[in-house]
């Protein structure tokens, strides 16, 4: 099996290329947009270039979660909807690790919502890409929370009543203080998108309109020129003082974020929010740490508990 | 009789006309109101008797309502070697009419009642009984000065039992000192105020009931003693075992484990992370040990089913993982301030799918302590979750043993990131998995995936169903592979005879003082406690096969078909009609005399009742 | 002997030389890609089967890719009593030469190989079986015309087999034009086309292979046969048995059971909701149950293990409950699209603390459907939860039964707000529970709350240990008063023998086959099947007693010990030596001769492969 | 027991009545700001005269969340977090049901996060009224999703790290179609509130800051004139075309009310967000089953399964 067959080891030094960064052949159809996410994943690895082994690519279940079998780094394929704790116990446990995860739009807003909202208000640092095609396509074709009302699935025969959720909109919420959206037909956009989210120190999200094109076929063309659609970046403030400027987003400003979540369909692309200021949760919690060391001097382990222990007596 | 010294008629100072009697084990019932502080009565006299190479047991009771309210303390005291907190008191101290009510059915003949004579009116016809009438409140209040209010009156009634049973003034006020230091000075001085007061009463006011403690001189190991709870002493277990990261969410009674890691841990370099719910808390727990750090996580009851799909993908990726559950009465919310031993049958099947997993269950605190350094021993040797099942009796009960050999102990936590050789596979057919963790770097330039789906040894997913049965295989032979290394069990009594009682964690105590009862009224029985309640170790039915009955005590349900779940995994495993059960689900500790006469009907119906009254008069009792 | 019409050599148009071959039973295994609609195909003939009062079964594997792939379709059809798909196939058509490398091992000797000729090369000179080569995509896209590609062959192949079993030409038109009617005109038009063509072939390109099912008179209700699958069954059984409400999320297999009812459900003024993880969904089913009316929740292995809190509350508040779990490859993920029985244990012991619960489990299709029916019996005449366990070979499988008699079966959804009397209490200690739901009156003016605390009978809260055990008892004694009335179970063969074959669920049929084959070679023995699972109906030890080994059969793991989850169960019940257990865990349906082999090995290991050769020859060899 | 003596029956017509509401005894400590929540409920409750067999009034768990066992209707106390969904199912099972739903914050915003989320979203006819402490209260003392920064608990001994959800922003973004914010110490208005929330046909939640006298003890003090705090109500837009009104606060408007809930502490109490105009999950059902009762031509549910093995033959 594949598997069995060693890639070489890089030569130390050499670079971090696709051909190693390549694992399993994706199992996805033909077609599916996650082809293109797979492919500017690789392109940012190739460019940010850190060591393969300080990689971990992990996701929880479904289509898109099947990611981390394509790449070749440390990584693992959790339980449905929960890879973002889970994540969150890598970054914490190992500070070093650049922490990648990957997930669909009913693995991340659905049975996962809750969590992506308290990792992203602790800040914890890792960056999380959301492959939302609208649909469940794993178990496929149900009703997802992103599905548009209307959209006919096996759990909607005659059309989705639920008002979906607003991701952009979600996420500003959350407290992320990264937040970016992006189109799998635009490998150069989404590639940017996953630079400045792994560069970004803390909680890092990006949305990816990823079409299923078995379940939801042209679910995005509004946004694919070449198919009529309309293509708009978000004017990003430039703090030169120029007038123009003053109409620019500022991606600082969480109201304007909001407000900018709601425009029409197809909306907007780029970078919708991003705070360098707040503390991530691995900073608070190495200095609990810090404090720690510094009441007990240093004290080794032994002596640590040693001392506690003689209280006890 | 009725003591001469009722409130009314005070007997004037003359000395004690007696010399104190000679004790060898004391059961002192405080009963009040959780707001008294009488734990804290509880907490001085347990660590006391640990000073005083003494050993003790306590059992204290939680108001369900969230007020506070009605509690109880109870302490065992003594110089012989104590496994229960007794059945019934010895001494009972009533703060208020509704203690003395509730209470005093649980003091034995012959045994002394203190009661506040402020707040009690005990019924004067009752000649069982000792009766002592102290003013409880107004000598506080009194000793204190107004302003504290009643404040300190459990340091007051600490004062008297101090007296009464000669315990040593220094350490007792040293430990009464060092408790209060932290809240400053003048509630040190108040504290004692209120201690010396409560210390003089006896001395102005009673003729006789004075103690001492007799000095048999037991085998001590010449260690220090340590006095801890069994919540604290997994927590230092684990600490001790190099357990640097969890993850948890609160639920009584686990959440002091977790309050303790939370503030321990970073003196240690580690990090505890309190989650938005138990299902993220296992889930960060396992992506700690995902980058060679050995996790924890924990709950109760309600949080543990909630782990039950991650526990499952522990088990198939493979992942090590420490999970504590502090059983308390289910099911659902239950009874959440009880003990039960319910979650058993949980712990093993409670996850879909064929998922081994290794369920250990410490007998008593000192237990906890070993028993968390063993769980996570076993989680890094094979790569696999182990739950630790304590209960709500053992998570708040206070014992004394000697202090652990930390130097001897102590596991280093360092994670492995060490190159793994070109020939390395995640799940090797033919081996025990031990991850690469994240960090390390692989010479094979193959990098693994953990993963839920069945997978073959590299760590891909396989729709095979020859894998799958090859990889089922591997996960369930390495827990027999381990079951295979397990101590003999620990067998106490006749080689062979009527009855043999069969006991997992915390019914130890009670099942080992039942034994010694029957014994003594000529009973063949032995007593096999079990530790590793999954797997068990092997040679069982050799034991079996030498009593009559096998009889296994737990706190749980009978079931559908008459078994507790425990006495059903024996029945399961070997088809030994002789197994039968005792169990109970009221929700407390079993009494010796429960265990005692529930065998009397299993076996050949003999009469234990001489056993049962054997115990059943005071130690106070007037010689 | 190799068949002399090679696609290089058509035997031209003479007339079938030989009269069709009389057979009574055929197995017929399509194997290409899932996207070819060769399940449409089986679909076809399984009611056909139907219409033609035949018995059927079929079997189908998903390929695990997303992208689809490699996927067989197996429909064994004849005029007996079928009872399992069949273990090796008569006739194989292989549409790829990736089809026929896999597959060719799994046709039996004197078998028929129908092959593509345009994609597939055979083995010249494997002559064990009769090969026929066909040019069915050239065939295919000649008879639609270029356009269509070679959509299309699955018809094709339908009309040689329809010509090939004299099948009944207008019944299996008339299914064709059904089943694309509403794709348009030319759809149909084009199905027919190719239909035609394929039903022509053999008339002009073979001398023989010609075969007709013996018209045995078998003994048929009079009523119609439907045709359907077990998840289907599931769901119209819940829809006659009066549920209208229900909430469940996706997954495989289990997600067609929620599909259905959120379609069908409105038409009955139902509610079917689709929520955002499993735990909502078991919570809104109880919500639903809460004002009166039965609700359904349902899922697979990793869904279950999230529904084990909640499922607790239902215990403890006595709120019936349906939950399904289509059980699938475990643990964790595992095999998503394999068949296995490893959830049985979570099914009864999957909650924290003691909370008893009804566990049911279909041996087939049809069974699927009454079992819907009893399942919401028992949760509203004993007001619990109860669990319906079947496996993803029964929720794909078709199966052809009588079509119920709706006018008898149906039951009235309507709930009871009639007024509640003064005395009504929720929780009698000395009556079943049944909760008066929101919008009805109480007469007492007092109303009721649902608890998962421990309660007295109004459902207040109490920490009281004497209502612990009070309230489990009761808990634990209405399901001991369900097991009391459960009819006997289900056995067949020798009052007395060697061997008693015990089953659960689906392993009934191959079971059942295994047991005639055993009988047919000597072996007194006998099979017990039992739908009823937890609590497992009363006097099984007494039947039990009549054979020297009980061998249980079940898809799942030997455990530590050595046994099956249901194994387990019957040894720790009735502690008899003599339960030994079969299990496999290959992700595949037993095959009957899998089942007597491993038999063989538990009665004085007496050879059987006398009955295994037995079947071992395909029916379509050459007379 | 208290609870077998049983209330007389209310004669048919009588009023619905505090006395009659009332049942067991609250086990909340002395002080708790849960006891004025209650009293509030009893109040609306008689305003509202709903009869008494159709009000349901359910809670998870928590101290807050004992509330059910204190009001003499239909009600039920579930597992912790979960309230919400099942009130769904009551609300969805029988739509002439009046549905309360109570809890706290750990119980609403930690382990019910994304439950709250997707009923509000579909928009469930129902009331959930969180009484948040900003503490786990039944547990003593944990750091709950709204303790904020640096308060000291036995989980955070140092004072909390993690930056706090902020609830109205949170309940904004849910898709709530009313939200509105009260005080514990202010019967009335929490009375209003509830009132108001009560009457809305969709899923409606009131946050009350409900001070924990036991574990935080003045918590809200900011928000309480008497001891020195500014309590601040949202002035409403009335359309009356004045420029005054220009500056009000438009409930319509969810960028506003997400604006609003960026006040700073204590912020301010009120109607923050109502939209009167969406449809509720209840109404959405009903449409389904109309239409699909439309089709069968409202045939008996045997007919209906009949016709369906008819076809299955
Ligand atoms: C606990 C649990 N519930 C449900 C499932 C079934 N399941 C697998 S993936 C999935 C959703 C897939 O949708 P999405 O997350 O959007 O990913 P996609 O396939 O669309 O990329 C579901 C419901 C599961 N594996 N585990
Ligand atoms: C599944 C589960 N996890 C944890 C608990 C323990 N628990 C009960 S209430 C509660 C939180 C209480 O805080 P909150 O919801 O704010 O209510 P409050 O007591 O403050 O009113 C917790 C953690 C539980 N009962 N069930
Ligand atoms: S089903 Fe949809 S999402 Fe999944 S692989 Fe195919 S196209 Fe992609
Ligand atoms: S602990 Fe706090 S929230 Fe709970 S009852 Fe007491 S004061 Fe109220
Ligand atoms: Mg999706
Ligand atoms: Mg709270």
């Amino acid at each position: 099996m594949s598997s069995a067959v060693a890639t070489p080891p890089l030569p130390a030094g050499a670079p971090l290329t696709k051909k190693a960064l390549t694992a399993d052949h994706p199992t996805w159809c033909p077609g599916c947009g996650d082809f293109a996410v797979l492919a500017s994943f690789y392109r940012a690895l190739e460019k940010l270039q850190y060591p393969q082994e300080k990689i971990v690519t992990f996701a929880g279940i479904g289509c898109s979660s099947r990611f981390p079998y394509f790449v070749n780094t440390h990584g693992g394929h959790y339980i449905h909807g929960r890879s973002v704790p889970f994540a969150a116990g890598i970054s914490l446990g190992n500070d070093d690790q650049h922490v990648f995860v990957f997930g669909g739009d009913g693995d991340g807003f659905s049975i996962g919502g809750n969590h992506l909202v308290h990792a992203a208000r602790k800040n914890v640092n890792l960056t999380y890409v959301i492959m939302d095609n609208f649909v469940y396509g794993l178990t496929k074709k149900q009703t997802s929370p992103t599905s548009p009302i209307g959209f006919k699935s096996k759990t909607d025969l005659t059309g989705a009543v639920d008002q979906p959720i607003n991701p952009m909109r979600t996420l500003v919420n959350s407290g992320a203080s990264f937040v970016a959206r992006s189109h799998a037909t635009q490998v150069n956009h989404m590639t940017e998108m996953m630079l400045r989210a792994a560069r970004h120190n803390g909680f890092s999200v990006v949305e990816i309109l990823s079409e299923c094109v078995e379940f939801y076929d042209g679910a995005f063309d509004a946004a694919i020129p070449r198919k009529g659609g309309t293509w708009t970046l978000i004017d990003e403030k430039k703090h030169d003082g120029t007038p123009e400027d003053a109409k620019r987003h500022d991606v600082t400003d969480e109201v304007a974020a909001f407000a900018l979540a709601g425009q029409p369909w197809p909306g907007l692309f780029g970078v919708f929010y991003e705070n360098k200021e707040r503390p991530t949760k691995n900073a608070l919690e190495a200095g609990l740490i810090a404090k720690a060391r510094e009441r007990t001097k240093g004290a080794s382990d032994l002596d640590v508990l040693q001392a506690t222990f003689a209280r006890l007596r | 009789m009725v003591s001469p010294n009722t409130p009314d008629s005070p007997s004037g100072a003359e000395p004690p006309a007696r010399p104190p009697q000679s004790i060898q084990d004391v059961v002192i019932r405080l009963a009040g109101n959780s707001q008294d502080g009488i734990q804290s009565i509880g907490g001085f006299l347990a660590r006391l008797a640990g000073r005083s190479d003494q050993d003790v047991m306590t059992y204290m009771t939680i108001p369900s309502t969230i007020s506070g309210g009605p509690s109880i303390f109870q302490v065992r005291m003594g110089t012989g070697e104590i496994l229960s907190s007794g059945d019934r008191a010895d001494m009972l101290v009533a703060f208020y009419q509704h203690s003395y009510d509730a209470h005093i059915g649980s003091l034995r003949p012959g045994g002394v009642l203190l009661y506040d004579s402020d707040h009690v009116k005990p019924n004067a016809e009752d000649h069982r009984f000792t009766q002592v009438g102290i003013p409880i409140t107004s000598g506080t209040v009194e000793s204190v000065g107004g302003t504290a209010k009643d404040k300190g009156k459990n340091i007051y009634v600490l004062g008297i039992i101090a007296r009464l049973f000669e315990l040593d003034l220094a350490k007792l006020a040293a430990l009464v000192k060092e408790r209060f230091r932290s809240k400053g000075e003048d509630v040190v001085r108040n504290a004692m105020l209120a201690f010396d007061a409560g210390y003089a009463w006896p001395q102005n006011n009673l003729r006789d009931l004075f103690y001492r403690f007799e000095a048999i001189d037991r085998v001590t190991s010449g260690r220090p003693q340590i006095t801890l709870d069994g919540n604290s002493a997994v927590a230092y277990g684990l600490i001790a075992a190099g357990v640097r990261h969890g993850a948890a969410y609160p639920i009584t009674p686990w959440s002091s484990i977790m309050e303790i890691l939370r503030a321990e841990l970073p003196k240690y370099g580690g990090i505890f992370v309190q989650c938005e719910d138990e299902i993220a808390a296992i889930s960060t727990a396992l992506g700690f040990s995902y980058t060679g750090q050995l996790a924890i996580t924990g709950s109760s009851g309600p949080g543990l089913s909630l782990k039950m799909e991650a526990l499952g993908w522990a088990t198939m990726a493979e992942m090590p993982l420490i999970v504590v559950n502090v059983q308390r009465g289910g099911p659902s919310t239950g009874l959440p301030t009880n003990v039960e031993q319910s979650d058993l049958m949980q712990a093993i099947y409670g996850s879909h799918g064929d998922a081994p997993r290794v369920v250990l269950a410490p007998k008593n605190v000192e237990d906890c302590f070993y028993m968390a350094i063993e769980a996570a021993r076993i989680a890094r040797a094979y790569s696999t979750p182990v739950i630790i099942l304590t209960d709500q009796g053992l998570s708040s009960r206070i014992e004394v043993f000697d202090e652990p050999d930390l130097a001897r102990i102590m596991v280093d936590p360092k994670p492995d990131l060490s190159e793994r050789g070109a020939d390395f596979k995640p799940y090797p057919l033919d081996g025990l998995t031990h991850h690469a963790p994240a960090g390390s770097k692989l010479a094979s330039g193959k990098y693994p995936t953990v993963t839920g789906l069945e997978h073959d040894e590299w760590g891909h997913p396989t729709g095979s169903g020859k894998l799958h049965m090859q990889m089922t295989a591997k996960r369930r032979e390495k827990i027999k592979a381990l079951a295979a290394t397990l101590p003999p069990p620990e067998l106490v009594g006749d080689p062979t005879g009527e009855a043999l009682i069969v006991t997992w964690g915390s019914t130890w105590g009670p099942a080992r003082e039942a034994l010694t009862r029957i014994r003594k009224v000529g009973v063949k029985a032995a007593h096999l406690h079990l530790g590793y309640v999954h797997p068990l170790p092997n040679g069982l039915e050799e034991i079996f096969k030498c009593y009559h009955r096998i009889v296994v005590v737990e706190m749980n349900d009978q079931g559908l078909y008459g078994f507790g779940q425990f006495a059903t995994l024996l029945r399961a495993r070997y088809a030994n009609p002789a197994i039968v059960s005792v169990t109970k689900t009221d929700g407390l500790t079993f009494q010796v005399r429960e265990i005692v006469a529930s065998i009397s009907q299993h076996i050949e119906s003999r009469d234990l009742d001489a056993s049962l009254g054997a115990a059943s008069h005071s130690n106070l009792a007037k010689a």
